[in-house]
């Protein structure tokens, strides 16, 4: 698959390797759809993780809510968007993690594509 | 017979959807950005379209990766938009009209398009946004057909093959019998990629030479993979694919009159185009 | 490279799975059906293929009218029988090749055919009882990939159309960098009609002459409208758009190994073709 | 639609129009893959009928277990085939009910398509 593609930098594309390693945390990511799952993700983290099935890789990533660790474990960035929302993170605070700026940073890059 | 009257292609950020929840239409950030529409709103209560077909991605509502479609088209009364997990109001009903998707589809597939038809069917953001954005009261004035663009999982449909996907949609729509005014709305794009040490790539070169293309040179960006066109526009600028599709539907000569380019809306280099047909 | 052995093309009308589990191998009734695919299992036990591709059509199991897709292809470890609603035992898991299927699916995509990707699917009698008659011991030596091609709502993919897809697979298989022996399995038919006052209908003149144009004149059957093909074989003799898949999948040439026909099997008339490739 | 086509004559094709009228009979239908789906529609039919907003035309049909007015009022075999599993009905009931036939009559001419 991938293998014989060049790669991107700092770009994992959603392919079928990705998505066979990230089932089970994207179906969790995909079920936040739904407020009482939310909650209950809220409510017990450990145990809402381990009915999907996700690997410690997984569940680690999920802990530290740490995106590039997530991605790397087959999260889907559609997926774990619905993720972000319940931690109250939007798309900056996001980019910011994922490329070790300050929101207000990762905003001024953005704002320099202007040109 | 129906009448394809134009195609209007948007962004769709969800921050969008937040700005419209708090009233921020004249907030400095995003006036550049919903003044844009003003025009774009005008043009369309004048043109009075019966009928919209709305190409769009799903960003994990309707869709998950048990049954991923490459192209999935709605054939409902009705469609609901529905919480997408970020606290984003959701928006009024869309009243569809299935006969007519029956019809488009049966063009399609006839057409050797291989659909996944949906009689019950969730639209997102990136439906729901660009029609808020054209009737900014959502009491929406026309019915809906969804056409659907898997751009979540790789292998994503090729640019040529989005390219033929709205040419077909354009002779299926020119065979209703009806006099439908019917109006295509492209979603997505432009530039940007929101996962990755990437994040927050933008590329304004490519966004303005991509949207010279829609007018003057239209297949210009079915020359790339989508690969490449996630190379040159980021993970999500990908959804440009959604633009291809819009512009084949119209025919051979467009007549632009609007258009509108402004960075950054969230993470996102936001277009806009407005495009008449036989220009 | 992996190397398509060859293709299977067989019935699957679910009372073969009420015969295996009441053990009716030997019943007057079913001897003549049980019996044909004694050779075939033989053939099948010294060809040892790694993989079976199983084209064949769901019947409301894995796909409801939310989401119909014209063709799904599963990219799964393990697909699972269940419960189909009257009462045939459900039959042990089987094991999928995920990687593969993915190789099967970016060749497609980039052939241009608008699959649905299938990472969970179950899998109806269409697609256990063919594996059950050539193993019938159920402890599956191989691995599968499951094609499923929509024969529920119309429009149907046109005859065309498959013939295309199944082209298209012997492509992909050629294409995989694997020693795997690959056999194709095409699953449903001949001539029946479950419903309707035309209920019964067998046409057995139509199905001698399609068996025979799979060997000798292998697009004949891609003369016909889906609607024509109903006309000729039944509402649910449409499903030899399975076997004219399998057969494009085979190359130009195949040579003929077994074949059977035999009226009635439940409401159907059943068929079986074993054909090597390269004959 | 199907207006531009040539009848089948005893054959109605399941395509859009059909699926439209037919969508809430044949999600029930579709609901009786599972096991406790069928135990509830047999402890209370004209409730689970209900809950899946069957029009008045499909209730009579599934009342009355009448085939054709099933596929009249947008039935698919497929879907129709497990409300047939409940009543306990093969192919054979099935075709009989169809064409006015015994089962036997039935049966007897499908075994006349030998020739
Ligand atoms: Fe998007
Ligand atoms: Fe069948």
């Amino acid at each position: 698959m991938s293998a014989h593609k060049k790669p991107i930098p700092g770009t994992v594309i959603f392919d079928g390797e990705q998505a066979m390693k990230g089932y089970a945390l994207n179906k969790m990511c995909f079920s936040f759809n739904d407020e009482d799952n939310r909650k209950a993700f809220v409510a017990d983290e450990e145990a809402y993780c381990a009915k999907y099935g996700l690997n410690e890789r997984q569940r680690e990533a999920i802990r530290s809510r740490n995106v590039l660790q997530l991605i790397a474990a087959g999260g889907n960035a559609y997926y774990l968007a619905k993720f972000a929302g319940i931690l109250g993170l939007d798309m900056q605070d996001i980019g910011a993690q994922q490329t070790g700026l300050t929101r207000e940073q990762f905003q001024a890059k953005l704002l320099a594509a202007r040109g | 017979m129906a009448k394809i009257i134009g195609g209007i292609t948007t962004s769709h950020v969800p921050a969008i959807g937040r700005a419209i929840a708090k009233g921020l239409q004249q907030d400095p950030y995003w006036k550049p950005f919903f003044d844009a529409y003003v025009p774009v709103q005008k043009w369309v209560a004048e043109s009075k379209p019966d009928v919209v077909v709305v190409i769009y991605n799903d960003h994990g509502l309707n869709f998950f990766l048990d049954k991923m479609p490459t192209f999935a088209v709605g054939a409902a009364a009705e469609y609901r938009n529905a919480d997408e997990g970020w606290g984003i109001p959701t928006m009024p009903p869309f009243q569809g009209d299935a006969a007519l998707s029956w019809q488009l589809i049966e063009s399609l597939v006839e057409d050797e398009f291989d659909l996944t038809t949906c009689q019950e069917m969730k639209v997102d953001h990136a439906f729901t946004l660009p029609m808020a954005l054209l009737w900014p009261d959502q009491s929406w004035p026309v019915r809906v057909i969804p056409v659907c663009i898997n751009t979540v999982q790789d292998p994503l449909p090729t640019a040529r093959r989005c390219w033929k996907l709205g040419e077909a949609i354009g002779r299926a729509v020119a065979k209703w019998e009806t006099d439908e005014r019917v109006l295509i709305l492209g979603t997505g794009g432009l530039s940007h990629q929101l996962d990755g040490e990437r994040a927050g790539f933008i590329n304004k070169d490519f966004d303005l030479k991509f949207m010279d293309s829609m007018v003057h040179d239209p297949q210009w960006a079915t020359q790339f993979t989508t690969r490449e066109l996630v190379e040159h526009t980021g993970t999500q600028g990908v959804e440009l694919l959604m633009w291809l599709a819009t512009r084949a539907a119209l025919g051979a000569k467009v007549h632009e009159l609007h258009r509108n380019y402004h960075i950054p809306i969230s993470n996102t280099a936001s277009g806009l185009m407005v495009l008449e047909t036989g220009g």
